[in-house]
């Protein structure tokens, strides 16, 4: 059975949660990505990094984008996109799919992560060790 | 019609709000209103070239109608993930 | 600092704890697999999967496929591979990439797997529904 | 001299032991070993054609010296991960 879900949180995101629901007594294969925040960007040094969101525009692009993967031979897929101030190391976004053989996984993960940084309405709201915050916009 | 945009980023920055109010002409299309935006707020023109404008929570095409019931919102490049 | 490290494990692999062990505040990307027992293959019902190896080479082995990650770009990189019986949907192995940037690290991964699957002296014995288990060589 | 190899998998099924023993010259290579196995046990043979040999924690290349005082092993195709 196809499953697919997108989230939005301000809690830390549990990697052996996410990789439990993407368990499938038919799938081989559990791909999993997790985008996290550096300390360093353009050159600068980050402390920590609020995100904000358009959040029904973003859940819905997020739907759409997991959905895809499940389109696109995917036996289940999660993004869980996390909101509110992180500090360096914690993950901002968390994307997983499970399929039966491995092959296909790394690339429909790819692309999943490709569409989510065009296209969900998330915006970096960057905190330095010197100046005040700054929006990053584009990527 | 008024419209009450909603302002995300660095746009909301610029105009010191989350919102910015706007009259424009009944049936205006998205690509109107955008111009509509830039000559009622000349600073904000040249980011608006790069802005995409959406309608609840769907991203709107340029040819689509504005009707002043929805919820609208101007997105600048997102920076997610 | 560039680090890997490689495991035999007889007990459950937790995602988290491999995220966490990948972790590295220069890191803006981590890629971890999973591979998992599933409960059919070559077309029959599989039950559980039984996990033997030649330890100290299958060992020498991971550890070399871990540091040629490294070598080509991971900041870090994790290979556990479980041994004994595992029942459908556990991990077998997990391997693991932490990189400043995403992009490289989906090639990474997937070189990984195939280096793994290639030269790791681990052999499956498959139990099914029905009939006596079988040894799995080659893939 | 006297060797003890290491059996796994299949093969180990096959002689039902996980070790086999074997008597073959001094300074006698790896390929050398693969073709004693084979005419000391014909019922092998197929399957040694896609053997491979570790000696240590190390494979073996083909014209690699065996000597008694290593570990030595047949490695049939790995199907781990």
């Amino acid at each position: 059975m196809p499953a697919f879900e997108a989230r939005l949180c301000r809690e830390v995101i549990d990697t052996e949660a996410a990789r439990s629901w993407l368990t499938d007594d038919a799938c081989g294969a559990i791909h999993l990505f997790c985008g996290v925040v550096r300390d360093l960007n353009r050159d600068r040094s980050v402390t920590r990094i609020e995100y904000h969101a358009h959040e029904s525009l973003a859940l819905r692009s997020l739907e759409k984008i997991v959905e895809g993967l499940i389109q696109s031979g995917a036996k289940k897929a999660l993004a869980i996109h996390r909101l509110g101030m992180l500090e360096v190391g914690e993950t901002s976004i968390l994307l997983g799919v499970s399929l039966p053989h491995r092959k296909e996984g790394f690339a429909l993960l790819e692309r999943g992560m490709r569409e989510i940084k065009a296209d969900v309405a998330v915006w970096k709201h960057e905190h330095y060790t010197d100046g005040p915050p700054e929006w990053i916009e584009g990527s | 019609m008024d419209l009450e945009l909603l302002l995300f980023a660095s746009l909301k920055d610029d105009v010191g709000s989350p919102t910015l109010r706007l009259t424009i002409p009944e049936g205006s299309t998205v690509s109107t209103l955008l111009q509509e935006i830039g000559r009622a707020h000349p600073y904000l023109q040249e980011k608006l070239a790069h802005v995409r404008v959406a309608i609840g929570d769907e991203f709107a095409d340029p040819e689509a109608i504005i009707s002043a019931d929805q919820e609208i919102a101007l997105i600048p490049p997102v920076s997610g993930g």
